[in-house]
């Protein structure tokens, strides 16, 4: 009991201020929010569409769009670009309600809004959530786990992970949805007592990611149930997911 | 003994090199050699006209050297399981993905229920996930308790099967592949676009593991060096993920039986680990970071600095939170004596890894099979010698310490930052590479097969959890039900790794 | 006395009229039956009207045989045991109509029919008998009938061994008692119970009729370790023949240790630990050894011996209430045993039929193989489920306020006479509750206020007084307050009424609904059933083996189902109790239901896949 | 009417204030962990948005899992009216009040294991399993402790027990009243569902005990549990709560007061062993029982021998 509480003094209490203080820092090469400067780019130049892993960048005429429910973030289109116009910047906000609004184009675009009338009304203070794994690499899921340490502290906000999906208010989806995952996520969701939502955690769960093309994965998770709340990412980094499911039960005012 | 085609590990052979065993004489030699102390690390099919060469890649420990044997079947051949279990699921996967019948085996069933990759049919397999037939007990008392695909916390799919007598568990089987996306029928014909974040999303908490592998197939066979800074960077992300994910799993290990306090500081360490990785390349699991001929980001001064100064903070709070395990006796309790295998069923089934490590096998690929950085700097080999969750934990803390005193060395004397490393793209044909890697769950062995056109032909990826599975499953046996959660936390085996 | 009389006229009449119709079974079915309950309902207007305040009545009339007289007597602690008899005994004989029907032909129901009559009128006769003699033959009469009924299907090797199991136990009872009639005659010179009095005798002769009643008695109640019969016995029988043998039968041994305790003086302390001793160990014992059984009845029966545990623990604290001179404990001890006896002949009679309803629909009593039939058979299944409750003495059914008083006995002994409890030796009864310590005779007197008291009918509205029974003979004049018994008899008697009542109306509707599943039918659920419940992994889509939070969908494991006894079962008794054997019941694959499982064959040539037990793959 | 009014305080403020509790064990744990935790009132949050939420059956389950919360419920709730609180005379009180006291438990423990059989699930019957043997253990010690209470204090009924205990009964037999006190602590582990019996908190439905039993239900349903299961919390701490502090010997405004304060004490206690503790291996908590009933045939054993 000593021992504990001497580690405990040691180790202090590493809950971050966020949502109400600053946000965490993000790393160096940290690839966030897509910025497309509005310059026009070459007329033929094809170089980011054919270097994107996951065919999330658009050309049309000049204008470049890319679709952050399927871009990995891996910058391959920034390191290419022989206009520079693809850029990545550190802001970790991507999440949406909508999944148009996912792709992103040149202009200043706003934080989406990734607010859900029933989840404001009745889940503000109390959100418990069911995870499933379809197909996910598990890195969506190792870093949504990370949520419950102690330094993010999802359980401040009344928001929890459970054992059932009878306890559950949502659903949380990791993972472009395989062929053999597909009843098994279908029954969890109508194992869901009403009202429910649904939450698709990275590329793979919004649109496929790389997967997108394989047979073993044939069909994207919003085809199979109606999705709340994208979260982008590959893997979305936590702080995207945090804001994401804060904004979702509007505990974070989406006008800030 | 005959001597059999041999490679060192990241080495390429040409194909035609190997011999064509015919398929008895394919057999006995990797029987003699397991009985002479080498190790199946891939048994794999690779299509040749409406045939099926086999390849078998046998680990020979003592010299440090990888043999290649070969055969090439229609759609039968005489099975080495009876004789060899660790090739069973290797076994069961051929003759799922090929339609190849391995004569004899007893426990053919589906692994990942896949779609055939060859047309032809010998013996229909159910394609539904989850249909099969599983082993039954029967008898008065005797129950079963099916667990999965879905599971209570935040855990990928799997199914269990426990053949129960009140809380005794009897026998365990487990049945997988709901991750399951074909990545390796997609890899064939590669590599291309996609190839590398393949390899980012094999398993994701093992990025800097099998894409190190996959880079250093193909770097084989492309016959490119890598410059020495580079491989350092490489060798410190991998200990930096084995350091990221051991927390993690101590911290599971203490969560599972709810002990709050190395369960909470843990996570959260584990997180700090992660973040030094982010520190490399932007993302906290390595993405971005290994590419073929080198390293996509080069560490500034200035990370070095933090690196530094940020691990030695981590590991500190680590050795506290973690030796509160070993100093709680009710922790002891739970931990000892739980999920055992002994040192002679961690041979025979072959195990790799932090399992391997822990029944006191002393198997590690650094130094076994060094490559890279490896080969300068050695990490001292850690086992113990119970076999039991204990010693899975305590190997792992062992190991963290290891890892982090390496990466500590390594940061001291980082080679000065090299030219720019020739890579070309131009792949030798109808040549086979391979490349082993020890993760932090265990080997990984990549094998790359070219073809004319000097693209993948087949490309074979063995994630320790395949190797490791059926450990779990052996060491339920006779165990409470209750104990599953804290041994399969213990081996914390891939479900993505090994549905690929 | 007339109503007693014709009953039992009736009774042994009708029962050799169901021997006139052997070979013609539809007339059996009717005549016995019918007999039974125009018996048991000319019987059950005397007794209660015993039960709830008549004066006993006697009848004696002179004997050929020497020393005997039939000298019958039905006073009120006969009532509390003749009521049930009765009752239950007349709803299992309409049960019985329809449970027999599908052995007509194959087997000869008339006998049965004559043994389940004769069975009634002995029985009634040993809670009338006021002889020795009379009580004896009675008694053996009893046991033989009841053999009878037990071996009822004798080709069944299992039925034989529990025939014959069942035949020596009772008998070396018998013996027992036997013995203790001798001993009691020779003492007051007399075989007549009025003339048993050993408030004079020697303190060693009390004793030894004492031990001689606690094993005697209680080899046909059931106490451990004389319970061997029990188990046996009641699972072989037909269901209305165990609901009778465990719900009322069982209780003439009950009735015969408290009868004879009439007969002694003021009980030593150690009377009173014996029995709770006794009580505790069989009501333990039992619950344990009912958790490890798969077989419905069987289970019923242990729980039977642990019912009866309880039943002794309140005839224990009862004693030892008149031991340490502790009114309150003495009637809520006896209270509470005597209306257990009743509550039990309620809901365990109900609990048997019920299990005869589920044998008859299902075609197995093998707990592992039934589940779900909570929604195919929805009136059995809520009447068991009230019988559990009730059995379990759940507030608010009626096993919870017997039990209630049992233990509140026990707690008052505790916060009035700690010492006194304790009964160390040489140590005086503590003087509280105002009472004055007074002889020997006291305690006698107690002790038959404390039966009469726990009498379940004395409800609130008539105030203690010693002689306001009439049949109190040995009532003691000394007046003590009344007040404290009174206020703990009002606690009791009224959920008592409702619930007991509220019983019997379940018990009724068992018997009304075993018609509905007749034989056809019964097969026909069974199929279903069994198809449910041993789905083949080809039929259940096995992704859908998820966890049963999983969705509505969740597969209903082929293992469990609604399977009240493993889950309660396997563990607390297999850890302590069969730790030996827990491997013993391993049984094979059945290589033909999973064909591609021929392969299995060859697994133990590999070492490490081989199979858990050997003995799986032998079969 | 003084005594009607402060009766209906009693229980208001009980049944109100248990979720809190379970609040502030888990503000302990928080602390202990060092992070900032769920807010104390969480437990109302989700309780209020589950009464609003709609419901799924499995169709496995009939009529018993539909009525199993609100039996369950109103079970505790009648115990929770048998229960003083410190001296003040419980609302309804009778000689034997404990008797049913033990069985309203009991009732709820039967109609909960009975709607977990119900689901036909093999996780659910293994739940409802090891509930049955761990209560098969801690029954007869909750009992031989009240019953040593009873001896202690001469009377068979909670509120006159608690009104006879003083600090002159502690000073006779403090001894015994402490492993009173200890194997009570126990048994409300145990039947709480906490560390180191049970996991509150965790994921893994092979190991739960409690938890897992009532995996199936959902909306209010579920409130109706986890309200019930807060006031059996509370219901028992009131027990062991009103032991501690009949030593202090209070009266008047002060007796709810150290009441208050004895029960934020004990959910403190509770959240401290939670988090200095790792959960015991199910085949040892058989012993932590037997141990717990050890200590209270010893306590029965002294009392009996001191008040003679």
């Amino acid at each position: 009991m000593i021992e504990i509480l001497k580690v405990r003094l040691k180790q202090g209490c590493r809950t971050m201020s966020y949502p109400a203080g600053p946000a965490p820092e993000m790393p160096p090469h940290f690839t966030g929010r897509p910025v497309i400067h509005p310059e026009s780019c070459g007329e033929d130049c094809r170089e980011c569409i054919e270097v994107c892993p996951s065919d999330a960048i658009s050309v049309t005429g000049s204008e470049v769009r890319i679709d952050t429910g399927r871009c990995i973030f891996c910058a391959k289109c920034r390191q290419v670009c022989p206009e520079q116009i693809i850029d990545f910047s550190p802001d970790f906000r991507l999440a949406a309600a909508r999944r148009e609004d996912l792709v992103l184009g040149s202009g200043d675009d706003p934080v989406p809004s990734a607010s859900s009338a029933v989840a404001k009304k009745l889940f503000g203070r109390s959100l418990k959530l069911r995870q499933v794994s379809a197909g996910g690499c598990n890195a969506c899921e190792a870093d949504t786990n990370v949520l419950n340490t102690l330094a993010w502290d999802l359980g401040r906000f009344g928001i929890q992970f459970v054992a059932s999906p009878r306890h559950a208010d949502g659903l949380l989806v990791t993972g472009p949805v395989t062929n053999h995952m597909e009843l098994a996520l279908k029954k969890t969701y109508e194992a869901l007592p009403d009202p429910k939502i649904v939450i698709a955690v990275g590329a793979c769960a919004a649109s496929g990611g790389i997967f997108r093309t394989h047979p073993e994965s044939s069909k994207v998770l919003a085809d199979i149930i109606p999705v709340d709340l994208f979260i982008p990412g590959c893997p979305p980094h936590p702080a995207t997911i945090l804001d994401g499911l804060l904004r979702l039960v509007g505990r974070i005012d989406e006008k800030e | 003994m005959t001597i059999d085609r041999t490679l060192p590990n990241g080495g390429s052979i040409p194909l035609d090199s190997t011999p064509d065993l015919a398929a008895p004489e394919f057999r006995r030699r990797v029987l003699e050699g397991v009985t002479n102390g080498a190790r199946i690390a891939a048994l794999f099919g690779c299509p040749e006209g409406d045939s099926v060469r086999l390849f078998s890649i046998l680990a020979w420990e003592d010299t440090g050297l990888l043999s290649v044997l070969s055969t090439t079947v229609k759609d039968r051949y005489p099975s080495l399981t009876p004789d060899c279990p660790q090739a069973h699921l290797f076994e069961r996967e051929l003759a799922e993905q090929w339609r190849i019948t391995p004569e004899g085996h007893p426990w053919l069933k589906p692994v990942r229920f896949q779609t055939p990759m060859r047309g032809k049919s010998n013996e229909p397999l159910p394609t539904q996930c989850g249909v099969a037939d599983f082993f039954q007990m029967t008898g008065e008392e005797v129950h079963e308790v099916a667990v999965g695909p879905v599971h209570a916390g935040i855990i990928e799919p799997g199914h269990f099967r426990f053949q129960c007598h009140g809380e005794t568990v009897h026998h365990l089987e487990i049945s997988l592949g709901y991750q399951h996306r074909g990545i390796e029928k997609a890899l064939a014909g590669g590599p291309d676009k996609r190839t590398l974040h393949y390899m980012e999303t094999l398993a994701g908490d093992t990025t800097i593991g099998h894409t190190t592998a996959y880079c250093r197939t193909i770097e084989a066979l492309t016959k490119s060096r890598v410059p020495a800074r580079a491989q350092v960077v490489r060798g410190i992300a991998l200990e930096l993920e084995r350091i990221a994910n051991h927390i993690g799993d101590l911290g599971a290990l203490a969560g599972d039986i709810g002990f709050l306090p190395t369960m909470s500081y843990c996570g959260r360490i584990r997180g700090d680990v992660l973040n030094l990785t982010a520190l490399l390349c932007g993302n906290r699991f390595g993405r971005r970071l290994i590419e073929p001929g080198g390293t996509g980001y080069d560490l500034t001064e200035d990370s070095l600095a933090q690196l530094r100064d940020r691990l030695k903070t981590a590991i500190t709070d680590a050795e506290q939170a973690i030796s509160l395990l070993w100093k709680t006796p009710s922790v002891l309790a739970r931990f000892e004596g739980a999920g055992p295998i002994s040192r002679k069923t961690a041979e025979e089934i072959g195990l790799v890894g932090v399992s391997a490590r822990a029944c006191g096998l002393e198997r590690d690929v650094r130094r076994d099979f060094p490559y890279g950085i490896f080969q300068m700097a050695h990490i001292p080999i850690v086992t113990w010698h119970t076999g039991d969750v204990f010693a899975r934990a305590f190997v792992r803390w062992l190991e963290i310490e290891r890892s982090a005193m390496f990466i500590l060395d390594q940061l001291e004397s980082l080679p000065a930052r090299p030219p720019a490393a020739p890579f070309t793209r131009q792949m030798s044909s109808r040549h086979l590479a391979l490349a082993l890697v020890e993760g932090w769950r265990g080997e990984i062995c990549h094998v790359a097969v070219t073809n004319e056109a000097g693209r993948f032909a087949c490309y074979k990826i063995v994630d320790p959890s395949f190797h490791n599975w059926f450990g779990l499953a052996l060491a339920l046996r006779e165990q409470q039900i209750s104990d599953f959660p804290l041994c399969n936390k213990s081996f914390n085996l891939s479900y993505c790794g090994h549905d690929l | 006395m007339i109503g007693v009389e014709l009953a039992l006229l009736i009774l042994i009449a009708g029962a050799f009229l169901c021997l006139a119709t052997l070979g013609r079974p539809a007339w059996a079915r009717v005549v016995g039956p019918t007999v039974a309950v125009l018996g048991c309902a000319a019987g059950l207007i005397p007794s209660a009207t015993v039960l709830i305040g008549a004066a006993p009545i006697s009848l004696r009339l002179p004997w050929l045989i020497p020393l005997g007289s039939l000298s019958l007597e039905m006073d009120a602690l006969s009532a509390v045991f003749a009521v049930p008899i009765l009752l239950i005994t007349a709803l299992a004989a309409v049960y019985g109509a329809e449970y027999l029907r599908p052995y007509e032909g194959k087997k000869e129901t008339s006998a049965s029919w004559f043994f389940f009559n004769m069975l009634t009128a002995s029985m009634l006769l040993v809670v009338l008998a006021r002889n020795a003699l009379l009580f004896l033959l009675a008694w053996e009469i009893m046991s033989l009938a009841s053999f009878f009924l037990v071996m009822f299907e004798h080709e069944k090797e299992s039925v034989q061994r529990a025939g014959w199991v069942y035949l020596i136990a009772t008998h070396i009872g018998t013996a027992f008692i036997l013995v203790l009639f001798v001993l009691l005659g020779r003492q007051s010179g007399t075989l007549d119970f009025v003339g048993f009095s050993l408030t004079q005798a020697a303190p060693a002769l009390a004793a030894t009729i004492f031990i001689l009643a606690t094993i005697g008695f209680g080899t046909k109640a059931g106490f451990i370790p004389v319970h061997v019969w029990l188990p046996e016995a009641h699972p072989a029988a037909p269901s209305h023949v165990s609901a009778v043998m465990s719900g009322v039968m069982i209780k003439t041994g009950v009735y015969g240790l408290v009868r004879v305790l009439t007969f002694l003086g003021t009980p030593p302390y150690w009377f009173g630990w014996t029995l709770v001793g006794v009580g505790a160990v069989s009501g333990i014992l039992g619950v344990l050894f009912a958790l490890a059984q798969h077989d419905l009845k069987r289970l019923l029966a242990y729980s039977s011996v642990e019912n009866i545990g309880i039943i002794a623990l309140g005839l224990g604290i009862g004693l030892l209430g008149v031991s340490c001179d502790s009114p309150i404990m003495a009637t809520l001890g006896f209270a509470g045993a005597l209306l257990h006896v009743i509550n039990h002949a309620i809901f365990k009679s109900l609990l048997f039929l019920g299990a005869g309803s589920v044998l008859h629909a299902c075609g197995t009593r093998d707990m592992n193989r039934l589940g779900g039939l909570l929604r195919r058979m929805r009136v059995t299944g809520l009447i068991i489920l009230v019988g559990s409750a009730a059995i379990c003495g759940l507030p608010p059914l009626n096993g919870f306020v017997s039990e209630f008083m049992i233990y509140f006995g026990a707690l008052t002994g505790l916060a009035t006479t700690p010492d006194g409890a304790m009964g160390g030796a040489g140590r005086r009864p503590h003087r509280r509750n105002g009472l004055t310590r007074t002889d020997r005779g006291f305690g006698r007197g107690l002790l038959h206020q404390g039966i009469r008291h726990g009498l379940p009918r004395r409800t609130a509205q008539r105030p203690y007084h010693p002689r306001a029974r009439g049949g109190a003979r040995h009532a003691s004049a000394h007046g003590h307050s009344g007040s404290t018994v009174c206020r703990h008899r009002s606690l009791r008697s009224a959920p008592f009424a409702s619930h007991s009542a509220c019983c019997i109306g379940r018990g009724g509707h068992v018997i009304g609904c075993c018609s509905k599943y007749g034989v056809d039918r019964s097969r026909a659920v069974d199929a279903r059933f069994n198809r449910s419940r041993s789905s083949g992994p080809g039929d259940t889509p096995r992704v859908l083996a998820c966890p049963s939070a999983e969705g509505p969908e969740c597969e209903h494991d082929r293992h469990v189902g609604l399977r009240l006894r493993r889950a309660i079962a396997s563990h607390a008794v297999q850890r302590f109790l069969l730790r030996g054997s827990r491997h013993a019941h391993v049984q094979g694959i059945p290589a033909d239901k999973l064909p591609s499982y021929a392969a299995i064959r060859t697994l133990p040539r590999v070492g490490i896949l081989r199979k858990p037990h050997t003995r799986c793959a032998s079969r | 009417m003084k005594t009607l009014l402060l009766h209906a305080f009693m229980l208001f403020s009980g049944l109100i204030a248990a979720p809190f509790l379970l609040g502030v064990i888990n503000r302990t744990k928080a602390l202990f962990a060092g992070r900032k935790g769920a807010p104390l009132f969480q437990l109302y949050f989700d309780m209020a948005k589950l009464l609003r939420k709609g419901v799924t059956y499995s169709r496995t389950t009939t009529w018993i899992f539909r009525a199993a919360p609100v039996i369950g419920l109103s079970a505790v709730m009648t115990a929770m009216t048998l229960m003083p609180l410190a001296r003040m005379s419980a609302p309804l009180s009778f000689p034997g009040d404990l008797v049913l006291f033990a069985y309203c438990l009991g009732l709820m423990r039967f109609v909960t294991v009975l709607a977990a059989l119900d689901t036909g699930s093999s996780f659910e019957g293994m739940g409802a399993s090891r509930e049955v043997q761990f209560s098969a253990l801690a029954e007869p010690v909750l009992i031989i402790a009240i019953a040593a209470l009873v001896c202690a204090a001469g009377s068979p009924s909670l509120t006159a027990i608690f009104a006879a205990m003083t600090r002159a009964t502690w000073q006779a037999l403090g001894p015994a009243l402490v492993l009173i006190v200890a194997a009570l602590l126990v048994i409300f582990l145990v039947e709480n569902a906490r560390i180191p019996v049970d996991d509150p908190n965790t994921h893994l439905e092979l190991t739960m005990i409690h938890e897992v039993m009532v995996l199936d239900y959902s909306g209010p349903d579920l409130a109706f549990i986890l309200y019930a299961a807060s006031l059996k919390l509370w219901v028992l701490g009131t027990l062991i709560v009103n032991i501690a502090i009949s030593f202090l010997d209070l009266h008047g405004f002060f007796t709810p007061l150290a009441f208050t304060a004895g029960m934020l004490v004990l959910a403190v206690l509770v959240g401290i062993i939670e988090s200095i503790m790792a959960r015991l291996s199910l085949l040892k908590v058989p012993r932590l029982l037997m141990g717990a009933l050890v200590l209270a045939v010893l306590a029965f054993a002294f009392i009996a021998r001191f008040t003679s």
